[in-house]
């Protein structure tokens, strides 16, 4: 299941649900607001997502994932709206029977959510100016 | 002529200042509506790493629009 | 830091201590007690370690994850004592600037853990017998 | 001769019927100890996936032992 919310995200509730008496294994992903990137020292970000096709896509994602590495049960939430230094941004949960199909799933479902969400973020920098991530040229063209 | 509504994203809803528009334009495809917003609001972005979607599906963008589409434009992703 | 425990584990309050204003990722992984091992009904599981080494160990297996893997914290927690299915047997987190090294430093902790630290663990089956894993041939001579 | 103390760990320990005790025994290295612990108490153990600490401090099979150490007798390890 993926949901995208505005509140805060509460990766220790988000793993009860993961729960299960056939697992051995969890792995828990937290992408968290850093201090600084490439170079340029962040305030804050503010990120935007198209609900609709990021949850159907997210859902696809993560059916691809339990068919690659079998595991019992995956959860993602992304968090949108204006996140402060130190805040969970997205979480990623997956349990599984053994530790690899845990370690996989989760890293496949992370590395697929950044490049194919429609999700979009702007950093707010110390020094006052902002920019969307991944956009210079259309930043350019602005 | 076809009535495209077209719906605009983080940057490219910036640039053009404005969420949502219906236009009324010669386009077969996605590509030529992404090309009509272009000269419309004077964005250099190429469609490269840009993603378009057509009524909520994701789609490419040599995919055929009809009168009556929606066609969302979505700028370079950077989700996480 | 590495820390072994007869109490259970609180991968919450752990994850907090990985908190990093440069931290953009947090990984965590979670052992739980599983009710099945090599096709048997498995009731509760019994840990043993020998504490001085099993620190030692550990401590050496955390830096050499932090020269391989550059992370900004890494802490692990094992438990030891009588656990029952469902319970966190052993928790790794590491916070780090990106999470490539996030995920590979937490992995290679665990699978370091698993085979290096003087722990041992004995299976109680619901068919009321019992078993010290990875250890067939000192049962056989029991 | 030398007075070595071997401790005993999970099977090893249960094996034994004791965590601990003290030999008067013929030993150059860490695996003359075990040989020497194996007959005592009927143990058909090979050193294979075994490890052995001298004093605390991981040692190998062959790594000497002097009158007065602590060998610690660890079996397949299993952690996680």
């Amino acid at each position: 299941m993926i949901v995208m919310t505005v509140d805060p995200i509460n990766p220790d509730a988000l793993r009860r649900q993961l729960f299960d008496a056939g697992a051995g294994a969890y792995c828990g992903f937290e992408g968290w607001i850093r201090n600084e990137n490439e170079g340029q020292a962040v305030l804050r970000l503010e990120y935007e997502a198209y609900d609709p096709l990021a949850l159907s896509e997210g859902e696809t994602i993560l059916a691809e994932a339990k068919q690659k590495f079998p595991f019992l049960h995956a959860h993602c939430v992304h968090r949108t709206g204006v996140l402060d230094i130190g805040d969970c941004a997205v979480w990623v949960g997956v349990s599984a029977p053994h530790r690899d199909e845990a370690f996989q799933a989760c890293r496949y479902i992370i590395d697929q959510l950044k490049v194919r969400l429609p999700i979009w973020k702007k950093e707010h920098y110390v020094d006052g100016h902002s920019g969307w991530v991944n956009c210079e040229r259309c930043a350019k063209s602005a | 002529m076809k009535t495209i509504t077209v719906r605009y994203f983080a940057m490219f809803r910036e640039n053009a200042g404005l969420d949502e528009e219906t236009l009324t334009i010669e386009a077969a495809t996605a590509a030529d509506v992404f090309s009509a917003t272009r000269e419309r609001h004077q964005s250099a972005e190429p469609t490269g790493h840009c993603k378009v979607a057509i009524n909520d599906i994701m789609a490419d963008w040599d995919s055929p629009v009809s009168n009556g589409d929606t066609v969302l434009l979505f700028p370079p992703v950077a989700g996480g």
